[in-house]
C-alpha cells in the first residue's frame, strides 16, 4: 500500500492562511448562495414551451442536442482533445491488466459486454424521451470496452490504428457534417428540420455514442496505437520495434 | 499627394533603402555597398536643397499621419529643419565617405554601413518633424540606430559605455514621453509653430507648464548633454571615429539641442516662456554646462576624450542662445551655432581619426611633432580649434559674437563674462595640443604607424577633415553671403518675427 | 449565403475545428490541410471585419434558438479584431511550426520522435485555434466555459509535446492551474444562473439589479479567468509551462492563450456587468497589475535562459493590461477598449515572433543560455533582427501599437491625475529596455577573433514569419486607425436586442 | 411528516459525502482514497437521483464508477510499477538506441 | 426550498475541501481527486439550484445538460491529467508518490 506523507499532520503558516482563506471564502460564499432568492428564474418554461418543436420528448435531450446542440459538439471535441493529448504524451501502453485472468473472468466479459453494448443501444434510443442519451450510452460503451481491455482479449490487436481513429472522430465529425449539411437545408446551423429532427438527434446521439464509448476505452488505454495493427496492447506483448506509420 | 510631399517621403527613403539594400549585402561587395552609400547621401544632398529652395520660394511641405484623435504624425519642411536637415545630409556624406576609408578591411561592415544610413535616415526626420509625438518617434529611433554602433567594437568597455547609452537615453525617452502626454492634456496638440501653444496659458496652468517645461527639457537634455546628464557621452567615446563624428556633429547631441530649440521656439514659443519666466534656469544650466565641460576637458589627456568634453561645453551655447530668446540677436547665435559647432567638432574629430588610424596617436602626450607627419590633418585640427576657441574670421566667432551681441541687448553682463572666461578655457585646453603638434620635437617612433602611399593618410580621409575645415574658414569669413549659414538663420528668425 | 448574412461568423469556429478532425484521423497532406484552414481563418475574419464596417455588429442564433434558449453568437469591433490577431499570428506560427518541425525531423537522430510531435501539434493546434476563435464569438457563458475548457486542454497538451521532463511537470502544472480556473469560472456560471436564470450574456447585460450573488458570481468567474491570465498572484504556472514548450507551442500559448481569458475577463467587467464593478476592485486590478508590470521585468532581468526571460516578460507585460482597469473610471469605454485591443495585438504579435526567433536560435545552438550566443547575428541575421524590433514593441517605442496604448494609458492617468500609474508604466517600460537589450546586445556584437558558427542549411519559414509578425507590430501603431475605426463601428447599441426565445 | 423525513434524509446524505471527500481527500493511503472515491461517485448517483437528474445520475454511474475508478486505479498502479524498478526502456533515448532503426547506427553498421 | 439549501451547502463544501486538497498536497493523484471532488461540489450546486420538489412543477433542463456536459468534461480531463502525471513520474526520476529520488524508493522495495 502505498502511504503519503506528503502533507505535514500540523499546518504550516502558508497552509493555515489558506485554509482560513478557505474558510471565509465558503462562508461568504454560502451566505450569499443561501441569500439568492430560488424558483421563479430558471429556462423550465421556455423549455417546455418549444419541447414539441425540438423533436424529442425528454426535456434534457432536447437541450443538449437541439437548443444546445452546439455545446455538445465543443463538448465532443473536448474528449476527443483529451484522447488527442494522451497519445502525444506517452509511448509506452498503459496496461489495466489483471494479473492473472481466470476463465471463468473471461467468460463472464464474453457474456457482459455483448449486453453492455445492447444496453448502451438502449440507452441512446431511450434518451428522446426518458434519461439516457449518448453521453450515459457512450459511457457504458466505454465501460464495456475498459473491461475487455482488462481482460486482454486477444481479437483487440487486430484492430488497425486507422479504425481507431475513425471510431474516435466519427462523433465530431458526424456532428459537423450534420451541422452544415442543417445549414444547407434549412440555413441555420445545427437548425434541423422540424419534422426529422428527432432522427437527426437520434443519429448524432449513435455516432457520439459509439465515438465516447471508443474514446473513454482509448483514455484508459492510454497510449495511442502503434505502428498500424497493434493497438491497446499491453505492454509485456508490446513487440520491441516500431514501424513508422 | 503633391510633390511637396512626395520630396519630404523621398528625402527620408533616400537614406532609408539604400541602408535596408545594405544590410542584406554580403560583406565582401564594399564597392557596391560603397556606392549605393554614397549615391544616397548626394541624392538626398540634392533633394534637401531642392526643399530648401522650395522652403525659401515660400512653398509648404507638409504630411500629416492621424494616429489616435489627438494623435498625430507630422512631417513639417519649415526652415528651421531645413537647416538641421542641410547641416545633416552634408555632414553625413562626408562622415560616410571618411567611414568608408576608416573602415577599410575592418570586419562587419555591413552592419555597419547598414545602422550608419538608418542612423541619418531617422536624424533627417528628427529635423522634419512636425510636432513633439513625430519628434519623439525618431528622437527614440535614434537611439535605437546609434546603439548598435555605440557597441561595434564589442569589447567591453564598449558594451558598457553602451548600456549607459541606453539607460540614459531611454529613461529621458521615457521622462519626454510623460511631458509629451502631459503638455497634450493641458494645451491639447501642439504643432510646432512659430507662436507656440495658443491660447497663452492661464495663470493656473503655469506651475504646471514649468514642470512640462522642465521635463521636456531633461528629456532632450540627455542627448544635448547638459550637465547633470552629460556622463554617457564622454564614454561614447570608445565607438570608432565616424561614429564620434555622428555622435557629436551630425545626430545625436544635435538632435538634442535641435529639440531644446524646438521646444523653446516652437512648443512653448517666446512670449509664452517669458511669461512663465523659467528661461533663466535654462541659461544657468547652460552656462554651467559650459564651464563644467571646459574645466573637465582641460584635465584630459584621451584626445577623443577632451574632444566629448569640450562638446558638451560647446552645444550649451545652443541652449544659452535659447535662454535669451527675446533677444533675436542671441538666437541668431545660438541657431547659427549648431550649424557652426558641427562643422568645427566634426572636423576635430576627423582628424583625431586620423590621428589614430594613422599613427595610433590616442593621447595629448603622444602629440608631439605630429604635424611633421601629418600637416594637412593638424592643419585643418587647427582651423577647427581656433574656432572651437573663437578667433576670427572661423565660423566659431561668428557665433559668439551674435550671442555676445544678445547678451549685451539683454543687459546680461555676466553672460558675457561666460562667454570670455569659456574661449579662454578653451584656448587653455587647445592651443597646448596645437604647440605640441607644430613646435614640439617627436618622442620615439609613432606607435602603429600606417604606411599609405602619396599622401599622410589614405585620401578618403583626408578630404573630409579639408572640406570640412575649408568650409569652417569660408562660412565664417563670408558669413554674410547670399547662402552661408548666417543668412539662411536670419531668414528663420525673421519668419519667427523676432 | 448572402454578404450580410450573420451565419459566416461560424467559419472560423467550424473550419480549424474540421480540419484539426482530418488532421488527426489523416496522417498525410496534414500540413495542407492546416495551412488551408489558416488561411481561411484569416479570410474569414477579414471577411467578418468587412462585414462589421458594412452592416454593423452581427449576432447568429445557432439552430435558429435564439437566446435565452439557445445560443447566439455575435460580432462586434472587439471579437473581429482579437479574430484577425489570431487570424494573423496564427498563420505565421503554423508556417514557422512547419520550418520548425522539419528541421527537427531532418535531424536524424531524433527523426521519429519529431515526427510523432509534429503529428500531435496539428490537430491540437487547430482545435485550439477554434477553440480561441469561439471564445472571441460566443455570446453565452456556458459556452465561453467549454471553449475555454479547450483552450485550456489543448494548450496543457501542447506545452507537454516536447516531452521533456520540465515540459511534462509543466504542463502538468498548467493543466491543474486551468482546471481550478475553470472551476472557478463554472461554479460562478453556477452563482449567475441562480441569480439571474439565463446565460446569454446581452441578456445578463440588460439586467439592471445586480444583488450579491451576481457580484460573488463576477468575483469567481474574474478569480478563474485571472488564473488562466496568469497575474501576478497567480503568474507561477506561467514561466515553466512557455520556456519549456516547443518553440511553435510557446508562440501560441503566450500570444494567443492568454489573450483568450484576458480578452474574456475584460469583457465581462467592461461590457457586461460594467455596472456592478466598483472603484476599489479596478483599484486592486490595476495594483496587481503593476506588481506584475515591476515583477516580471524584475524576474525577466535575471533570467540566465533565453525563453524564460521571454516567458518573465509576458508576465511583465499583461500588467499593462490591468492597469487599463482603474483608468476606466475617466476614460470613456471605447478609450480602454482601444488601449487593451492595442497591447493585446501588439503583445501578440511580438511576442510570438520573440519566442519564434529565441525558438531558432536554440534549434541552431542546441541551448539558450544568454551567456553564450554572443555574435548569434552572424550566423541568423534576420532572427536578431526580429528578435529586436519585437523587443523595441515590448518596450512599447513608437510607433509600435504598443506604444498607442501606452500613450493612451499615460494619457488617461495623467488627465485623472493618477500618476502613480503613469510611474509605474515608465519604470515598466525602462525595464523592459534593459531585459531586451541585455540579450540583444550579446546577439549583435561580435568580438574581435569570434569565429561565427557555420549553420547548416535551413528553411526560410524558420526565420521570415517571425519577421514578418515583428514588423507588423512595430507598424501596427501607424496602421493605428483602422482598429480604431472597427472599434468605434463595432460598438454596440443596446436596442436591437430582443426579448428572446423565438425561433 | 413525509418532508421531514426527507429532509433527514438529505442531512444524512449530505453528512455522508462530506464525510467521505473528507477521508477521500485526506487519507494516507492513496489507493483508499481511489476506492473511497468511487463510492462517493456512486453515491452522488443516489444524490442525483434525488434531485430528479435521472440522466445525470445515469451518466455519473457509468462514468464516475465505471471509468473514472479504473483510470485511477491503473495509474496507481502504473507509477507503483514504476517505483518497484520495473522500469520498462520506454523512453525516447533508451528505446530509440535498442531500436536498431535508428538511422545512425544503421549507417554505421 | 430546504433540500436546495442543504445540497447547496454541501457542494460548497466539497469545493472548499477540494480546493484546500488540491493547494495543500502535494501528490499529484491526490490533486486530481480533488480537482474531481470541487467538480462534484460545482454540479452539485447547480443541479441543486435546479431542483423542483416532486409536484410543483417541472425541474429545469437546461443545468442538467450543463451539469452532463460538465460531467464529461472532468472525466476527459481528469483521464489527461492522469495520464500526464504517469508520465511525469517516469521522466522526473523523482517519487511524485513520496517525494523521494526513486533511487531510494527502488531500495525500499527490493529490500
Amino acid at each position: 500500500m502505498v502511504k503519503t506523507r506528503n502533507r505535514p499532520k500540523r499546518l504550516d503558516g502558508f497552509q493555515r492562511l489558506f485554509l482560513l482563506l478557505v474558510i471565509c471564502m465558503i462562508i461568504l460564499l454560502g451566505y450569499i448562495l443561501s441569500n439568492i432568492p430560488g424558483g421563479t428564474l430558471g429556462l423550465e418554461d421556455t423549455v417546455a414551451e418549444f419541447q414539441d418543436r425540438s423533436g424529442v420528448e425528454s426535456p434534457v435531450t432536447a437541450v443538449l442536442l437541439n437548443f444546445r446542440a452546439y455545446d455538445t459538439m465543443l463538448e465532443v471535441v473536448v474528449l476527443l482533445l483529451a484522447v488527442i493529448g494522451a497519445w502525444s504524451l506517452t509511448k509506452s501502453p498503459l496496461p489495466g491488466q489483471v494479473a492473472d485472468i481466470s476463465p471463468i473472468q473471461m467468460g463472464v466479459v464474453r457474456l457482459l459486454a455483448p449486453v453492455m453494448c445492447l444496453v448502451a443501444a438502449y440507452l441512446v434510443w431511450q434518451g428522446s424521451h426518458l434519461a439516457g442519451g449518448a453521453f450515459q450510452g457512450g459511457a457504458i460503451l466505454g465501460a464495456a470496452g475498459v473491461l475487455i481491455l482488462v481482460s486482454d482479449f486477444p481479437q483487440i490487436h487486430t484492430i488497425s490504428a486507422l479504425s481507431l481513429r475513425i471510431g474516435l472522430v466519427l462523433g465530431p465529425l458526424f456532428f459537423v457534417g450534420i451541422a452544415f449539411c442543417c445549414l444547407f437545408f434549412t440555413g441555420d446551423l445545427l437548425g434541423y428540420p422540424e419534422e426529422t429532427a428527432g432522427w437527426f438527434i437520434l443519429l448524432i446521439e449513435s455516432a457520439c455514442a459509439l465515438s465516447i464509448g471508443v474514446t473513454l476505452a482509448a483514455l484508459f488505454a492510454g497510449s495511442r496505437p502503434e505502428s498500424g495493427v497493434q493497438k491497446k496492447q499491453p505492454a509485456v506483448k508490446q513487440s520491441p520495434d516500431r514501424g513508422n506509420s | 499627394m503633391n510633390w511637396q510631399q512626395l520630396l519630404l517621403v523621398f528625402i527620408l527613403l533616400s537614406s532609408l533603402i539604400p541602408g535596408i539594400i545594405i544590410f542584406g549585402m554580403p560583406e565582401e561587395k564594399h564597392r557596391l555597398r560603397t556606392v549605393f552609400n554614397l549615391c544616397g547621401a548626394t541624392v538626398k544632398i540634392a533633394l534637401i536643397v531642392v526643399m530648401d529652395i522650395g522652403i525659401y520660394l515660400g512653398h509648404t511641405f507638409e504630411i500629416r499621419i492621424p494616429l489616435i484623435p489627438g494623435v498625430e504624425l507630422l512631417l513639417n519642411g519649415d526652415p528651421l529643419s531645413a537647416l538641421f536637415a542641410t547641416l545633416s545630409s552634408v555632414l553625413w556624406l562626408l562622415t560616410t565617405i571618411y567611414a568608408v576609408g576608416y573602415l577599410e578591411g575592418s570586419p562587419n561592415r555591413s552592419h555597419f554601413f547598414g545602422y550608419f544610413s538608418l542612423c541619418v535616415t531617422v536624424t533627417i526626420g528628427i529635423a522634419l518633424s512636425g510636432n513633439l509625438v513625430t519628434f519623439l518617434l525618431f528622437y527614440e529611433m535614434l537611439t535605437l540606430t546609434t546603439y548598435p554602433l555605440v557597441i561595434h567594437r564589442g569589447t567591453g568597455k564598449a558594451l558598457r559605455a553602451g548600456r549607459n547609452y541606453l539607460i540614459y537615453a531611454f529613461s529621458s525617452g521615457a521622462v519626454f514621453l510623460v511631458a509629451v502626454i502631459w503638455l497634450q492634456n493641458v494645451v491639447g496638440p501642439v504643432d510646432f509653430s512659430a507662436a507656440g501653444f495658443s491660447p497663452l496659458f492661464t495663470n493656473s496652468h503655469s506651475t504646471v507648464l514649468m514642470l512640462i517645461f522642465m521635463l521636456l527639457i531633461l528629456g532632450v537634455g540627455v542627448k544635448a548633454a547638459l550637465v547633470p546628464l552629460h556622463g554617457w557621452l564622454p564614454q561614447a567615446m570608445i565607438a570608432p571615429a565616424p561614429v564620434s563624428s555622428l555622435l557629436h556633429a551630425v545626430a545625436v547631441v544635435k538632435a538634442g539641442a535641435f529639440g531644446i530649440v524646438r521646444i523653446v521656439l516652437d512648443v512653448y514659443g517666446a512670449q509664452n516662456l517669458l511669461l512663465l519666466g523659467i528661461l533663466p534656469l535654462l541659461g544657468g544650466i547652460a552656462t554651467i554646462t559650459i564651464l563644467y565641460g571646459s574645466l573637465r576637458a582641460l584635465q584630459q589627456d584621451n584626445l577623443k576624450r577632451l574632444l566629448a568634453f569640450s562638446t558638451i561645453s560647446q552645444v550649451s551655447y545652443i541652449a544659452l542662445g535659447m535662454s535669451l530668446v527675446d533677444q533675436p540677436l542671441a538666437v541668431i547665435g545660438g541657431l547659427v551655432h549648431l550649424v557652426h559647432q558641427g562643422l568645427m567638432k566634426i572636423t576635430l574629430f576627423f582628424c583625431a581619426g586620423n590621428l589614430a588610424e594613422t599613427l595610433g596617436i590616442h593621447h595629448i602626450s603622444k602629440m608631439d611633432g605630429v604635424a611633421r607627419r601629418m600637416p594637412l590633418t593638424m592643419t585643418a585640427f587647427t582651423i577647427g580649434a581656433l574656432g572651437m576657441i573663437g578667433i576670427p574670421p572661423t565660423v566659431g566667432f561668428v557665433s559668439k559674437w551674435y550671442l555676445g551681441l544678445g547678451s549685451l541687448a539683454a543687459g546680461n553682463w555676466w553672460l558675457l563674462g561666460v562667454l570670455a572666461v569659456s574661449s579662454l578655457l578653451n584656448g587653455c585646453y587647445f592651443l597646448p595640443i596645437l604647440t605640441r603638434a607644430w613646435f614640439g620635437k617627436q618622442q620615439g617612433p609613432w606607435p602603429e604607424e600606417l604606411h599609405t602611399g602619396r599622401f599622410e593618410t589614405r585620401l578618403m580621409l583626408l578630404l573630409p577633415p579639408l572640406i570640412t575645415a575649408f568650409t569652417v574658414l569660408a562660412a565664417g569669413a563670408v558669413a554674410n553671403a547670399q547662402i552661408s549659414p548666417l543668412s539662411w538663420v536670419r531668414f528663420i528668425v525673421k519668419e519667427y518675427g523676432l | 449565403m448572402n454578404v450580410d448574412n450573420p451565419t459566416w461568423m461560424i467559419i472560423p469556429i467550424l473550419l480549424p475545428l474540421t480540419a484539426g478532425l482530418l488532421c488527426f484521423l489523416f496522417h498525410r497532406k496534414t500540413f495542407a490541410i492546416v495551412l488551408s484552414a489558416v488561411l481561411a481563418n484569416f479570410m474569414a475574419a477579414c471577411f467578418l471585419t468587412g462585414q462589421l464596417l458594412t452592416f454593423g455588429h452581427m449576432r447568429y442564433s445557432m439552430g435558429g434558438w435564439q437566446a435565452p434558449l439557445g445560443i447566439t453568437l455575435r460580432t462586434d469591433g472587439p471579437a473581429v479584431l482579437m479574430l484577425l490577431m489570431t487570424g494573423v499570428t496564427g498563420l505565421a506560427i503554423t508556417l514557422y511550426a512547419r520550418g520548425y518541425f522539419s528541421f527537427r525531423i531532418d535531424d536524424p537522430g531524433r527523426t521519429e520522435r519529431h515526427q510523432h510531435q509534429q503529428r500531435y501539434f496539428w490537430p491540437l493546434w487547430m482545435l485550439l485555434l477554434s477553440g480561441l476563435n469561439g471564445l472571441f464569438l460566443s455570446n453565452d457563458i456556458f459556452n465561453l466555459y467549454i471553449t475555454l475548457e479547450i483552450i485550456g486542454i489543448s494548450a496543457a497538451s501542447l506545452a507537454a509535446l516536447s516531452g521533456k521532463p520540465a515540459a511534462l511537470l509543466a504542463s502538468f502544472r498548467y493543466l491543474l492551474t486551468s482546471l481550478l480556473g475553470s472551476l472557478t469560472f463554472l461554479l460562478g456560471i453556477v452563482f449567475l444562473y441562480k441569480s439571474c436564470g439565463v446565460l446569454d450574456l446581452d441578456l445578463l447585460r440588460n439586467l439592471t439589479e445586480h444583488g450579491p450573488g451576481v457580484r460573488a458570481a463576477l468575483a469567481l468567474m474574474s478569480v478563474g479567468l485571472l488564473l488562466k491570465t496568469a497575474l501576478v498572484p497567480m503568474h507561477f504556472w506561467l514561466p515553466p509551462a512557455h520556456a519549456n514548450a516547443l518553440a511553435p507551442v510557446s508562440a501560441i500559448l503566450s500570444a494567443l492563450v492568454i489573450k483568450g481569458s484576458f480578452y474574456l475577463l475584460f469583457r465581462l467587467w467592461f461590457e457586461v456587468f460594467a455596472s456592478a464593478i466598483t472603484t476599489a476592485a479596478l483599484n486592486v486590478m490595476g495594483t496587481l497589475g503593476s506588481v506584475a508590470i515591476l515583477w516580471g521585468a524584475i524576474q525577466a532581468i535575471r533570467q540566465h535562459r533565453l525563453k524564460l526571460m521571454v516567458a518573465y516578460s509576458t508576465v511583465s507585460q499583461l500588467g499593462y493590461l490591468f492597469i487599463a482597469f482603474p483608468l476606466s473610471r475617466t476614460a470613456d469605454n471605447a478609450q480602454v477598449w482601444s488601449i487593451v485591443i492595442f497591447m493585446a495585438m501588439a503583445h501578440a504579435c511580438a511576442k510570438s515572433a520573440m519566442f519564434m526567433s529565441a525558438g531558432t536560435i536554440f534549434l541552431h545552438f542546441g541551448h539558450d543560455r544568454i551567456r553564450d550566443l554572443t555574435g548569434v547575428r552572424a550566423s541568423l541575421p534576420i532572427t536578431v533582427f526580429a528578435y529586436g524590433i519585437a523587443g523595441v514593441t515590448l518596450m512599447g517605442l513608437p510607433p509600435s501599437g504598443a506604444f498607442i496604448a501606452k500613450w493612451l494609458l499615460l494619457s488617461s492617468a495623467l488627465a485623472s491625475s493618477q500618476w502613480w500609474w503613469a510611474l509605474v508604466i515608465v519604470a515598466g517600460s525602462v525595464m523592459a529596455m534593459i531585459y531586451v537589450f541585455r540579450v540583444i546586445s550579446r546577439f549583435i556584437v561580435i568580438p574581435e577573433g569570434f569565429s561565427s558558427q557555420k549553420l547548416g542549411y535551413h528553411s526560410r519559414l524558420l526565420e521570415w514569419p517571425a519577421l514578418a509578425l515583428a514588423m507588423i507590430s512595430l507598424l501596427l501603431g501607424l496602421a493605428a486607425p483602422w482598429p480604431l475605426h472597427i472599434l468605434a463601428r463595432g460598438s454596440h447599441d443596446l436596442t436591437q436586442i430582443l426579448p428572446g426565445g423565438l425561433p | 411528516m413525509i418532508y421531514s423525513i426527507l429532509t433527514l434524509f438529505d442531512i444524512l446524505l449530505a453528512l455522508t459525502l462530506l464525510w467521505l471527500s473528507w477521508n477521500l481527500l485526506n487519507t494516507e493511503d492513496i489507493f483508499k482514497a481511489v476506492v473511497l472515491f468511487i463510492s462517493f461517485g456512486l453515491l452522488m448517483a443516489l444524490t442525483w437521483v434525488r434531485m430528479r437528474a435521472p440522466d445525470v445520475a445515469l451518466a455519473e454511474a457509468a462514468l464516475g464508477a465505471g471509468l473514472t475508478g479504473p483510470l485511477f486505479l491503473s495509474a496507481l498502479r502504473r507509477m507503483n510499477r514504476f517505483l518497484k524498478g520495473e522500469r520498462r526502456l520506454d523512453c525516447d533515448e533508451n528505446r530509440e538506441k535498442d531500436n536498431g532503426k535508428n538511422p545512425k547506427q544503421t549507417q554505421a553498421t | 426550498m430546504i433540500t436546495t439549501q442543504i445540497y447547496s451547502i454541501t457542494g460548497l463544501l466539497l469545493f472548499g475541501m477540494g480546493l484546500f486538497t488540491l493547494i495543500v498536497h502535494s501528490h499529484p493523484l491526490r490533486k486530481i481527486l480533488a480537482v474531481n471532488v470541487m467538480s462534484t461540489g460545482v454540479f452539485l450546486i447547480l443541479i441543486a439550484t435546479a431542483y423542483t420538489p416532486l409536484g410543483q412543477g417541472e425541474v429545469d433542463p437546461v443545468p442538467h445538460a450543463m451539469v452532463l456536459t460538465g460531467i464529461v468534461v472532468s472525466v476527459s480531463v481528469t483521464a489527461l491529467a492522469l495520464i500526464l502525471s504517469c508520465r511525469v513520474q517516469e521522466t522526473s526520476n523523482r517519487d511524485l508518490l513520496r517525494e523521494k529520488p526513486v533511487a531510494e524508493t527502488a531500495k525500499e522495495c527490493t529490500r
